[in-house]
């Protein structure tokens, strides 16, 4: 059997990553990117408390992963969506030059 | 006192492998250079996920994960990547300006997780699962009951996002 | 159960192996003489004009876009359908109530000649 | 009826017998299990091909292959050797991890179905709890192999065609899976063996095995069949490929075994759609006296799947070519709504409190009805279609556009 912690610090490690790829990417869809890797991480969390949680058919956090798959779903098409509408104005997907409200 | 070297089980051999290609998946998706080869590590890293679902004896997750991620987000991504390239050369770095600032706020929040880890005694051990399809027939029972709110929410999301979506993104 | 994916993971080891050792074969038999021509783009014969890693329509994206979020839906329909005979009728109430309200964001995308392919 | 056990725990049974640890007896079954379906596959594949051009040949009244052994059985075999001495042209500029890993993952995405098909009773790879579910995943690996064959080769035309491609197979893969759903709602599980096994029909206790979902169900059925020949890029929707017209789509940079793995892969993932079709429509392995001999339930499954592959053939020597529109109309336009129709109305009826032959009655109507309809709307798109053309090919509308076109009518 593996150890709840191995999971909990592979989450760690994950969520890490795509924090620095949220935080540091210029590119706005590597930024997403970094964004699905955050929402993988808690999902291997959740995923990993339920199976350990000792009512495992309780089935709370399966049922949490999934929801959080159909918001990964619904962020990323829409997230992108705004990605292509911003490119077709400004030709750029560049985080550093989108400031189109500081004027 | 001789050290005592604990033999990993079949299993934990396994899932180390999964872990260590999941994670260096994952690290390659933020320092890759070339966006599209991002969105490949990113899948590599998905399935890692899928993996580890498996391993944690959640199938219908793991089919699930495979299902909307790698079939649909990832493919999407790689859409939009395509839809976008304007800027995909030209450029000496993948990094924005903050992004030493950052690695040093991932970093700092990665040990303090991991400090966070070893305070907790977790358990090492977890009740068996059963074999047939009552988890399964479970989540679908618990869709329409328990968490019915949350279940229609989501159809309401999934026709808001796509709605949304297909205004943005239309030629005209 | 996880006997049951040991099999799909000895598969997946099997199921690559064989591509792979295919290509290697190929490429130890085979002679190997590349030269600028044969290397370029393949147009039928024709100089390749512009950058080959063309700009795309939305058009793709539209499509995907529809794509995800169905695939979504049929996710959250299986684990219904396994438990049908066992819900309440109720249930089938919310069901149709979730497919729905995807069915009227198809027709607003249509409407919209989202899905229209010129 | 006696239950067949299940192949694995027979030979992980046997192995122990011999002494063999538990562990490895099962590792070595499940390799030697795998080992057999891929090596069953890739000899299949051989005959598929063959098979394809006998049937396709006799359909333009030509011979077919007939040198190389006898029918020219052999030939696939010698073209395998041509191309396995073939030089690997690789391009230029191709990006080299996503242009050699393409055509592996094509052929492992595809090998991997195998996995969940009931050959016969207890012959499956694996009966896993979420089989439907995972025949559909998988297919999205042949999603990203396209789009990796397409980006890496570094040629617009591979890209274009890469991108249509994926285009194509993700549009009817909501109706296939759709269609699965039904079936799903109806069996009450995702394993494929008890999928095949709810097929059954006994009267008084003797099972005949002809109680077919097809036949209940004949347009989910009829919708699956449509879109797996979507998904497997098959005639009237081979617009990518379109041999007699186009250069070969996204594995136009291919060479050598590189290109005949992508060629594989269709072929097998043909054969494996069919097998699907059969095993959830036409009762997998079920039929007359498969309780008593079991071993004939893998003669009907054989004979249901290559059925299936000689009607896709048939297809493919006569059919014409849809257009690219033609393609998206269909599937987001006529199957989608379609589908999710008819699945929120079985939903309905199987809820309705009447006896269950009437429920199956009523889901029988529902799906004739759904035929009917989509045969109207085909009709009247056809009919739009035909005065459409007939306008745009007349000579009087002909005699305007010999002129270059103005500017910014593109």
């Amino acid at each position: 059997m593996v150890p709840l912690s191995w999971y909990l610090i592979l989450a760690a490690f994950l969520f890490t990553c795509g924090l620095f790829g949220a935080l540091a990417r210029r590119n706005a869809i590597a930024v997403l990117m970094g964004i699905e890797l955050m929402l993988n991480a808690a999902n291997i969390n959740l995923v990993a408390f339920w199976r350990y949680s000792g009512a495992v058919t309780d089935l709370a956090g399966q049922v949490f992963a999934l929801f959080i798959i159909a918001v990964a779903a619904a962020e990323a098409a829409v997230g992108l969506a705004l990605i292509i509408a911003v490119y077709r104005k400004r030709k750029t997907v560049n985080v550093e030059e989108l400031d189109l409200l500081a004027g | 006192m001789p050290i005592e070297i604990p033999i990993p089980t079949v299993t934990q051999v396994i899932f180390l492998v999964m872990a260590l290609f999941t994670a260096a998946c994952g690290l390659m998706v933020v320092i890759s250079r070339n966006l599209f080869h991002s969105a490949l590590f990113l899948v590599g890293a998905l399935f890692g996920v899928a993996a580890i679902f498996v391993l944690l004896e959640a199938e219908f997750l793991a089919v699930g994960q495979v299902l909307v991620y790698i079939g649909a987000i990832a493919t999407l991504i790689v859409f939009a990547i395509m839809l976008t390239r304007g800027m995909m050369r030209g450029r000496t770095s993948p990094m924005n300006h903050v992004s030493g600032r950052g690695a040093l706020g991932a970093l700092v929040f990665f040990v303090a997780l991991l400090a966070f880890l070893k305070k907790v005694p977790w358990p090492e051990q977890a009740q068996a699962i059963p074999v047939d399809e009552s988890l399964i027939a479970g989540l679908g029972d618990k869709f329409v009951t328990t968490y019915v709110v949350a279940f229609e929410a989501v159809g309401l999301l999934l026709m808001v996002a796509l709605i949304g979506a297909v205004m943005l993104a239309r030629d005209r | 159960m996880l006997t049951q994916y040991a099999f799909v993971l000895i598969m997946v080891g099997v199921a690559l192996s064989v591509p792979i050792l295919a290509i290697l074969a190929n490429y130890f038999l085979s002679p190997h003489k590349p030269d600028p021509v044969k290397t370029d783009v393949y147009e039928s014969g024709m100089k390749t004009v512009g950058d080959a890693w063309v700009q795309f329509r939305a058009q793709y994206y539209l499509i995907g876009l529809v794509f995800v979020l169905f695939d979504v839906e049929a996710l959250f329909l299986f684990p219904i359908a396994v438990a049908y005979d066992k819900l309440a009728f109720f249930a089938t109430m919310e069901t149709i109530l979730f497919i729905l309200m995807l069915l009227a964001g198809l027709i607003y995308a249509w409407r919209k000649d989202a899905l229209e392919w010129q | 009826m006696q239950t067949v056990p299940y192949w694995g725990d027979v030979v992980t049974g046997w192995l122990t017998g011999l002494g063999l640890p538990e562990g490895w007896a099962l590792f070595i079954a499940y390799v030697v299990g795998a080992g057999i379906l891929i090596t069953y596959a890739m000899l299949s594949a051989l005959l598929l091909i063959w098979i394809t051009r006998k049937v396709v040949s006799r359909i333009q009244d030509r011979i077919g292959p007939n040198r190389v052994g006898p029918y020219g059985l052999v030939q696939t075999v010698a073209d395998a050797l041509k191309l396995l001495s073939k030089e690997q042209i690789s391009p230029a500029y191709a990006d080299p991890a996503a242009y050699n890993l393409a055509p592996i993952l094509s052929v492992a995405g595809t090998l991997m179905v195998l996995a969940v098909i009931p050959f016969a009773p207890g012959l499956i790879g694996v009966d896993l709890n979420v089989g439907a579910l995972y025949i559909v995943a998988l297919g999205s690996i042949g999603i990203m192999a396209a789009l990796m064959a397409g980006w890496g080769s570094h040629n617009k035309y591979a890209l274009l065609a890469g991108f249509r491609v994926v285009a194509q197979l993700l549009s009817y893969e909501i109706p296939m899976v759709l269609s699965i759903l039904t079936v799903v709602f109806l069996t009450g599980t995702m394993r494929m063996q008890a999928i095949a096994e709810f097929q059954a029909l006994r009267i008084f206790g003797f099972n005949l095995g002809l109680g077919w979902l097809g036949i209940l169900m004949p347009a989910s059925m009829l919708i699956f069949f449509i879109s797996s020949l979507a998904e497997a890029e098959l005639t009237p929707f081979d617009l990518l490929e379109a041999e007699s017209e186009l250069i070969a789509g996204f594995h136009i940079e291919y060479s050598g075994m590189k290109f005949a793995m992508f060629f594989l892969a269709q072929f097998v993932n043909s054969w494996i759609l069919g097998a699907i079709l059969a095993t959830l429509f036409l009762g997998g392995w079920q039929g007359p006296l498969v309780d008593q001999i079991p071993i004939l339930g893998l003669v009907y499954f054989m004979a249901k799947a290559y059925g299936i592959y000689l009607v896709q053939q048939w297809i493919r020597g006569t059919f014409p070519r849809v257009r690219i529109d033609q393609l998206m109309y269909f599937a987001w336009k006529v199957l989608v709504p379609g589908m999710v129709i008819l699945l929120m109305y079985q939903a309905i009826v199987q809820k309705l409190p009447v006896a269950l032959g009437i429920q199956y009655l009523l889901v029988f109507l529902g799906n004739i009805a759904l035929i009917g309809v989509v045969g109207v709307v085909l009709k009247r798109y056809f009919e739009q279609e035909k005065i459409r053309t007939k306008r745009s090919f007349s000579p009087r509308t002909l005699v305007g556009t010999m002129q270059p076109a103005p500017e910014g009518a593109d």
